[in-house]
């Protein structure tokens, strides 16, 4: 395992700059996820760091080496694909020596078949190494994926949104562990999603990418709590943060300079309002299960927030509401301290 | 899948390595080339004993009449090596002795004492010869060959047809002096009932792709006054080719394929004539001598019940006949002349020339044909010796084919699809042969 | 959690063996694995197209190795555009290419939309079906000629005994009407089942559901063929006629040996009158001419076909 | 929900079925008589082959596959009977008909050619079209599309247009006529259809593969070879039947460029002939031995044929 | 509009039972959902009510007629496919005036309602667009549009966001109940996205290998599950099972999990004796060192204001929702206080729901079992 230094790094294909100007240091051991929807240059910085496209401009380190020029063969890192990830010609058993059967590497046939038992059995797949790849389940199909990155051990691991063609059963369970392998490996991890769960339950550190820039970088607590802007605060959170106009809500701490206001559930005190006074009314009272979602109007604005599935409040109920320490946004979008 | 293109692979490996095994086995064997007919089988059956003497192995490459001249004239113009020995047709003389297809054979002759007056002059002067008339030999006269005609003399023979036809045309039935007498014999019998079968009138050439409908227009026209060009001014065609008497030739051989011509042969040459003859459908045949053996030896049509006679008169009491036949020669690219010459050689020789004859050849060796005893030797013998006598044959030109062409194209389209008229037909000929001859600059 | 094992059986690419791995550049590999073909095709098909242009304006004869080349100029063009043989063999050709397209469409798509149903065993019918596709033209073609005989043929005697017409009479090669349409029946029944087949590619990507869609939204049988099927199918159509047309454009081997371009002229296509100027006259420059002619009107009717094509399948 | 939509009220009634099953079923029985026509006429007697109406009830012989593969020549018995006993069946047969086989007939050299020729271009086409349709399928060319559109423009012209520079070159090179000659010509013609089919296969396979095994210690040829071959194989086998039935069945450039040494089986039947016109009987023998490896390809790998087809179609 | 009654309605592939004597209503203008994993039969019980799928038994009533053996074209319904199906030779004036013009409607009329339905949609200005184009939402509106141009009887939509974007899927979502609001068609959808159903429906059918296992509101099948196969379907992470043992009496409101009292609704029946499940859901578990039902953290997954918290017992993983605010660590000791008015108990062998109190309120509109 090895520490992944990357610098100014920028790749453009044709006209569109994918990755631009890119400083990202992953520590030994690190999982970093880089968040960010499609076309962000998520994709593009793990592929850069593979070797599979060469950078425009900068230069990757990885293990302290440079390793910008190097063929991905040479670079040694561990790749899990989004999509395609078996052989479809070859057994699972197969798919999972594959990496090991590399002519360069010349390893022994017994000692390959050991340790693909050993993290067939890490990845609970160890009764279907004799299955043809193409005859698993989804689920099964993604452990194999990942039991092929794990039967090396490489500088660093890149996944490229491994879990989302699965469904939400089952990725919830492999997020789980893929978290526990890589403690339990020490493992050096760079994760690329757009699903926040994700995200937020796996990262030591989240990176937020934006049109090729990472925006932010940070602990999952510290990227929720502290987003550097709008984009940011609007990427994380479930309800999303709801983004008002500085003065819809009586904002009396907020600093100057004070554009938006970002309010999430724990940022806003709603209550019935008991005398005339009301600063909202509430559209409905979603019930979701697990979640329920409080809807209220205020003003133009709607508003959401996570309530208690027992709240009073019901549809019409006016409300007073405010604020509890929110989020201060400028007009450049930055959040203001 | 991968073990079926293991299998292709092997099988393509497996092929490459069994021809490479037999053509080292036969690396000294002569390759002959020559028309897929009966000829050429009896050709194979005498080289046998080329083969016996020499110890030198034979291979053919007989090729059918309608693709012979296609075939070998590409493999020339290739300057292929697949024939040592082409028995080439005579057309073919000019071109490949200007193009330097084949070997010239005069030092050869010279040498083996093999001479030129040894042969049937007629033969020489077609086969051999070019320029023609000139003592430049680039073939020895191999296969006799002229068109004639044989017929059922057993139909013919039939009383109740005799009467029948003497009432109708006045006239004894037997083999016709002039065409007119064998249109009304081919009348007569067409569509009649013999035994029980429909039979029909003549089987004529008519074929499209080769040379067929040429050499039986030709056959007729000669007869009726066709002449190739001014014989005082060369390639001068206007009022020869197109002449009023050509004209009527052509028109004649066209009602003879619209009224006597069993239904479908449009498109018949020598085989097809061979098949409707011994199939019992015609009772007249028109065809090379080259057939007469093989139907002579049949057993359904031969023996008794065939005829032959010698081309008619056309009205005016001309009487030509087209010549048929070839030369051998050595094909200047082979890498085995030497052992070729040494075929020619023994080709050549009168005991040869003699057993060609009875396996079914046509010997233009003089020791042969001139024998007292040839006439008798069989019954087309006589017929043969009197249509050699009166032969001639088409434009030997290094630009026979484009001539042909010309031609083939010409009295096809009005003789068997019947487009325009027979003036027209010779006019376009005329037309098209200048063209030719002027692009050769010639004319 | 670093047991010994993984840590021999997978540590990084060693230094050494790093070199190894390289390997050939992409680069390198793209023209290793592309120029092979590119040469190839370099040397057997553009070389000689360039020296057919070159040819085309000599009056060079490929019989005539000794004799002097000389420039004409554009004067075999002229030549064979004023020629009314020509024009004659185009027509022909155009006449053979416009029948078996519409009939093979016809026929095909039918069989096709039969065959779409899925009955018991349609794979066995289907494939039986195609098997006079994988056959040689000319080693069938030739033995039509022989179906096709009046007297012996089995054709006529079918025809005969249909009928009622005297076998005698249906003399599908002699007669000049019924000559063309002998080698529609025989490159018909040859290619039917390769239109059959892009129509039945046509007709299998058109999902089930969007049957089950016009059902919902009420539409009639009848409807949904005018609808949906036939629209649907039409480029894969489109597609099979631009192949035969090519292909029946270029058609040499099977006419040559149905009937060598007779009676008379009467099948004469394009392609056996090139034949005839080429190899059998020996018209070297002036059939490479016809040549390059032929070549730029397919090419620039396909093209214009394409263009109609992907107009058809963007809708 | 495939399960489900297989009963889909869309789908063809009972009926609908059994009428189109009977019309296919009858297509396929007419379109196929010609063919057992040529089956049945190869196991008939000259004179059977020919008679008037046609025969279907016969005694089967082989003399039509005796006078494929022999010379036979017609001589007088007393000739036939100074040559001494019959040789085999087939000389039994010959003699007969008052005929001696005189040689073998070269219909075997031929069909052998054939094989060579077909497997061998087909084999070169494969290969150098799997290699140039992984190129373009996966690396930058400069100019892609109008060297692809120029490879498969090639096809458009008609085979006799492209024999002519082809007949002047192949006579300078001295490859007229010559095994090597025709299977680079088929090679050549071939290879452009096989660039466009594997390309296609290919392009269907994605990059990830080789991506993830270059990541794992490949070189690219290494992985091309360990992962993307492997998942081409149907796509390869499709491309090399279509061209196998090409080169097997081709006509046009055999009867121009070949005469003999390298003459493939289709020029070579139709002149196959007997005392007059065709010999039927030996033509349908002829065509009988060359039909069987198609069919038997079209057999085996009808499923690949199929794909190929229809792939090929919705591709362009 | 109409009502839809299903009744016995059976489907038989072979062997196979697709659909095991289904029974429900929707009433007229109601939106209903049918909700199970994929297989569960869910599909094929909407296909049979479009018509696309004959049934092996049952029947059907549309608006009170017998349509159980009407072909699709004979009922007056429509239907929305996962993969949308729109004709892609079609633009999208076409593709939404195709029910028109199968109908025989006039070209003039066609042209007016086309455009009125895509004004509803607010997709007028892509008309004269290919559909092969369109994003994937735009292509959901021209699905609904040639849905609702006819205005048929009911709408049947069969997992017709099951191929958007997770992003785009929660906008679909929002837009489709609000345009169910505007119209009040009577609608059956298919999912199995518990998520869309919660948000949807006014009603949902839960299915599990062709049988319904619950039918009810949204708030029923979440709070009050008939099945243990529904409380795990239902909700993320899914209820939490302990198990315990030993019969119930009438009238018990305690059990004994793990050594540990735990409050539970008061049972309203008798239970003999057999291994049973105490459900609970996630956010219904407090930590509180008081409790005497422990367990030790293995992971958290921080969610931003609330925090998914794995706690490992005596029998297996427990999950629980709890504000992010609580620091925890892996390893860490708690006590997990349960809300007890909030606790199912199920029968393990059978998977049925113990009859509790908290079925009280709501008991005569009990989910009609299949």
């Amino acid at each position: 395992m090895a520490d992944v230094n990357i610098k100014t790094v920028t790749k453009s294909f044709g006209d569109h700059v994918a990755v631009n100007s890119l400083d990202l240091h992953i520590s030994d051991g690190e999982f970093v996820v880089l968040l960010g929807p499609t076309g962000a240059g998520k994709t593009t910085t793990l592929r850069l760091i593979a070797g599979l496209e060469r950078p425009d401009d900068g230069t990757i380190e990885i293990g302290g080496h440079d390793a910008t020029a190097l063929s991905p063969a040479e670079r040694d890192t561990a790749f899990v694909f989004q999509q395609y990830s078996l052989y479809p010609h070859l057994s699972v058993f197969d798919n999972l020596a594959f990496p090991l059967r590399s002519p360069a590497r010349k390893i022994p046939e017994d000692r390959i078949r050991r340790r693909v038992e050993e993290v067939a059995k890490m990845v609970r797949i160890d009764h279907k190494l004799a299955n043809r790849s193409t005859k698993l389940s989804g689920g099964e199909m993604q452990r194999v994926a990942i039991g092929r990155a794990l039967v090396r051990k490489p500088a660093i691991y890149l996944m490229d949104e491994p879990l989302s063609s699965l469904d939400a059963k089952l990725r919830a369970d492999l997020r789980l562990e893929l978290k526990r392998i890589q403690a339990e490996l020490g493992a050096t991890m760079l994760y690329v999603t757009h699903d926040q769960i994700e995200a937020m339950t796996m990262a030591d550190r989240i990176g937020i990418l934006a049109d090729g820039v990472l925006v932010q970088i940070g602990t999952p607590r510290k990227i929720y709590s502290e987003p550097a802007n709008l984009h940011v605060a609007a990427r994380l959170g479930q309800p999303a943060i709801n983004l008002l106009p500085a003065g819809l809500l009586p904002d009396g701490g907020a600093p100057v300079g004070t554009k938006t206001i970002g309010a999430r559930t724990e940022h806003l005190a709603i209550e019935k309002a008991a005398n005339g006074h009301a600063d909202g009314v509430v559209d409905w009272v979603e019930h979701l299960g697990d979640q329920n979602h409080l809807h209220v109007t205020v003003g133009q604005k709607k508003l959401v927030t996570l309530t208690d599935p027992d709240t009073e409040l019901a549809q019409g109920d006016k409300v007073v509401i405010r604020y509890r320490a929110p989020l201060y946004f400028g007009a450049d979008g930055q959040r203001l301290m | 899948m991968k073990s079926s293109l293991k299998l292709a692979l092997g099988l393509a490996s497996a092929a490459l390595a069994s021809t490479a095994v037999s053509n080292a086995a036969h690396a000294e064997d002569l390759t002959l080339c020559w028309a897929a007919w009966d000829p050429a089988n009896a050709l194979v059956e005498l080289s046998k004993d080329f083969t016996k003497e020499t110890g030198i192995g034979m291979k053919f490459e007989f090729v059918p009449w309608t693709n012979y001249a296609d075939r070998f004239l590409n493999e020339l113009n290739s300057h292929g090596k697949l024939c040592d020995l082409i028995i080439g047709d005579s057309q073919w003389i000019g071109g490949a002795a200007e193009n330097g297809h084949y070997v010239k054979l005069n030092d050869f002759f010279d040498k083996e004492k093999i001479s030129m007056d040894d042969f049937v002059p007629a033969t020489v002067v077609g086969y051999s010869e070019w320029p023609k008339n000139t003592p430049n030999y680039w073939a020895l006269p191999a296969m006799g060959d002229v068109v004639g005609w044989t017929y059922r003399k057993d139909w013919f023979s039939k009383p109740e047809l005799q009467k029948e036809f003497k009432e109708k045309y006045g006239w004894d039935l037997g083999p016709p002096a002039t065409f007119d007498q064998l249109k009304q014999i081919a009348e007569f019998f067409q569509k009649r009932q013999i035994d029980g079968k429909t039979v029909y009138g003549a089987s004529i050439y008519t074929e499209r792709g080769s040379e067929g409908i040429t050499m039986g227009a030709m056959d007729v026209l000669y007869s009726y006054g066709f002449q190739y060009e001014n014989p005082k001014k060369p390639y001068e065609m206007e009022g020869f080719v197109n002449s009023e008497k050509s004209a009527k030739g052509l028109e004649f051989y066209k009602a003879l394929y619209d009224c006597c011509t069993p239904p479908g042969a449009s498109n018949s040459y020598m085989g097809e004539g061979v098949d409707a003859f011994k199939s019992g459908q015609v009772a007249m045949h028109m065809n090379f001598a080259f057939t007469w053996p093989g139907l002579q030896k049949d057993e359904n049509v031969g023996g008794d019940k065939i005829g032959y006679f010698v081309n008619p008169k056309g009205p005016d009491g001309d009487q030509f006949a087209q010549l048929g036949g070839q030369g051998i020669s050595v094909v200047s690219y082979s890498d085995k002349q030497e052992s070729a010459l040494k075929y020619i050689k023994w080709f050549a020789n009168k005991d040869v020339q003699a057993k060609w004859w009875s396996l079914g050849g046509y010997s233009c060796l003089n020791a042969v044909v001139k024998d007292p005893k040839f006439p008798a030797s069989q019954p087309y013998a006589q017929t043969f010796l009197d249509s050699m006598a009166i032969v001639k044959d088409f434009w030997a030109e290094p630009s026979y084919a484009p001539l042909l062409q010309a031609s083939q194209k010409r009295f096809h389209d009005y003789v068997v699809a019947g487009q325009g008229s027979a003036k027209d037909a010779l006019d376009g000929l005329v037309k098209d042969w200048s063209q030719v001859f002027q692009d050769d600059g010639k004319m | 959690m670093l047991n010994r094992t993984a840590d021999n059986v997978a540590r990084a690419t060693p230094e050494p063996l790093a070199r190894k791995v390289r390997g050939i550049s992409d680069k390198g590999l793209a023209w290793l694995f592309i120029s092979p073909t590119i040469l190839l095709l370099l040397a057997i098909n553009i070389f000689p197209l360039f020296w057919a242009i070159y040819l085309s304006f000599t009056n060079f004869r490929a019989n005539r190795p000794n004799e002097v080349v000389k420039n004409l100029g554009f004067s075999n063009y002229q030549r064979i555009l004023g020629d009314q043989d020509i024009w004659i063999a185009m027509q022909t050709t155009a006449h053979f290419v416009f029948w078996t397209i519409l009939l093979q469409t016809l026929i095909g798509f039918t069989l096709a939309w039969l065959i779409d149903r899925k009955f018991r065993g349609h794979a066995f019918w289907t494939t039986l079906i195609l098997v006079p596709m994988m056959l040689s033209p000319a080693v069938v073609g030739n033995f039509w000629r022989f179906l096709y005989e009046p007297q012996i043929g089995l054709f006529s005697y079918v025809i005969s005994f249909v009928s009622g017409i005297p076998p005698t009479n249906i003399q599908m090669l002699s007669n000049v009407s019924l000559a063309p349409w002998s080698i529609v029946i025989v490159d018909t029944w040859m290619w039917t089942p390769y239109v059959m087949l892009i129509c039945l590619a046509g007709l299998r990507s058109i999902p089930e559901y969007i049957y089950e869609a016009a059902e919902v939204d009420r539409a009639s049988n009848w409807r949904q063929f005018w609808s949906i099927t036939l629209p649907m199918a039409l480029p894969f159509i489109m597609l099979a006629v631009l192949f035969r047309g090519i292909e029946n454009f270029k058609m040499f081997d099977m006419v040559n040996l149905l009937t060598g371009g007779g009676p008379g002229s009467t099948t004469e296509v394009a392609s056996i009158t090139l034949k005839r100027q080429a190899f059998e006259s020996w018209r070297t420059g002036y059939s490479s001419a016809f040549a390059i002619i032929l070549f730029v009107a397919v090419f620039g009717l396909a093209n214009i076909y394409v263009k109609a094509l992907n107009k058809v399948k963007q809708r | 929900m495939s399960l489900t939509t297989a009963h889909s009220v869309v789908a063809p009634s009972a009926n609908s079925k059994r009428i189109a099953g009977a019309i296919i079923i009858a297509y396929a029985l007419i379109s196929i008589v010609p063919l057992l026509w040529i089956f049945a006429t190869s196991f008939k007697t000259p004179p059977d082959s020919i008679a008037y109406p046609p025969k279907i009830v016969f005694q089967p012989s082989i003399e039509g596959y005796c006078n494929l593969f022999t010379t036979r020549t017609r001589q007088t018995p007393e000739y036939i009977n100074s040559l001494g006993p019959a040789t085999g069946i087939c000389d039994e047969t010959s003699r007969k008909r008052n005929m001696v086989i005189a040689g073998p007939s070269n219909f075997l050299p031929r069909f052998v050619n054939s094989l060579i020729i077909a497997f061998g271009s087909t084999f070169c086409a494969v290969f150098l079209g799997t290699l140039s349709a992984y190129g373009f399928s996966r690396f930058k060319v400069p100019l892609a599309d109008d060297l692809l559109f120029f490879i498969l423009s090639t096809r458009f012209m008609p085979p006799i247009a492209v024999a002519i520079p082809i007949y002047l070159m192949y006579r300078e090179l001295g490859l007229s006529d010559t095994a090597l000659g025709m299977i680079l010509l088929y090679t050549a013609v071939n290879v452009s259809l096989a660039v466009w089919l594997l390309k296609g296969f290919i392009d269907e396979i994605p990059r990830e593969y080789e991506e993830a095994a270059m990541i794992d210690g490949y070189t690219r040829l290494q992985a091309f070879w360990r992962t993307v071959l492997p998942q081409a194989t149907t796509g390869i086998a499709a491309t090399a039947i279509f061209c196998l039935i090409f080169a097997w069945n081709e006509y046009a450039f055999a009867a121009l460029l070949t005469s003999g040494t390298a003459q493939t089986a289709p020029p070579f039947i139709p002149t196959i002939i007997g005392e007059g016109g065709q010999d039927w009987p030996a033509v349908a023998a002829g065509t009988t031995i060359f039909l069987v490896p198609i069919l038997v390809f079209t057999i085996l790998l009808r499923k690949q044929l199929l794909r190929g087809i229809t792939f090929g179609a919705v591709r362009k | 509009m109409a009502e839809i009654r299903v009744q016995h309605l059976r489907k038989a592939f072979g062997d196979f039972v697709a659909v095991q004597d289904s029974n429900f209503v929707v009433e007229d203008g109601e939106f209903f959902v049918m909700l199970g994993p994929s297989g569960c039969g869910k599909t094929t019980t909407l296909r049979m009510i479009a018509g696309l799928e004959l049934p092996t038994g049952g029947q059907i009533l549309l608006g009170g007629d017998d349509v159980t053996m009407l072909r699709a074209r004979e009922r007056d319904i429509a239907f929305v496919f996962q993969l949308f199906a729109l004709y892609p030779h079609m633009n999208v004036r076409k593709n939404i005036g195709f029910p028109l013009l199968a109908q025989g409607m006039p070209s003039a009329e066609i042209r007016t309602r086309v455009e009125e339905t895509a004004k509803l949609l607010r997709i007028d200005h892509l008309l004269d667009k290919s559909v092969s184009g369109l994003a994937g939402g735009d292509r959901q509106r021209v699905a609904l549009g040639r849905a609702i141009v006819r205005r048929p009887k009911c709408f049947l939509m069969d997992e017709p966001l099951g191929t958007l974007d997770t992003e785009f899927r929660d906008l679909m979502v929002h837009e489709l109940r609000e345009l169910h609001n505007r119209i009040r068609a009577t609608t059956v959808y298919v999912t199995h996205d518990q998520m869309e159903a919660m948000s949807m429906a006014d009603k949902i059918a839960v299915m599990n290998h062709g049988v319904i296992e619950q039918f009810g509101t949204p708030r029923e099948i979440y709070d009050r599950p008939a099945t243990m196969y529904v409380a795990e379907f239902i909700g993320s992470p899914p209820m939490n099972f302990l198990k315990f043992g030993g019969g119930l009496a009438k009238g018990a409101s305690e059990i004994l999990v793990q050594g540990a009292k735990v409050a539970v609704p008061e049972v309203r029946e008798d239970i003999a004796p057999a291994d049973m499940a105490l459900g609970i859901r996630p956010e219904h578990i407090r930590f509180d060192d008081a409790s005497k039902l422990r367990g030790s953290i293995y992971g958290t997954e921080y969610l931003g204001t609330t925090q998914i918290v794995a706690v490992e017992t005596a029998d297996g993983i427990i999950k629980a929702r709890v504000p992010a605010e609580i620091r925890l660590n892996a390893g860490d000791h708690v006590g997990l206080a349960l809300n007890s008015a909030r606790l199912s108990l199920f029968d393990k062998g059978s998977g049925r729901a113990v009859k509790t109190a908290i079925h009280d309120t709501a008991s005569e509109r009990r989910a009609q079992h299949g």
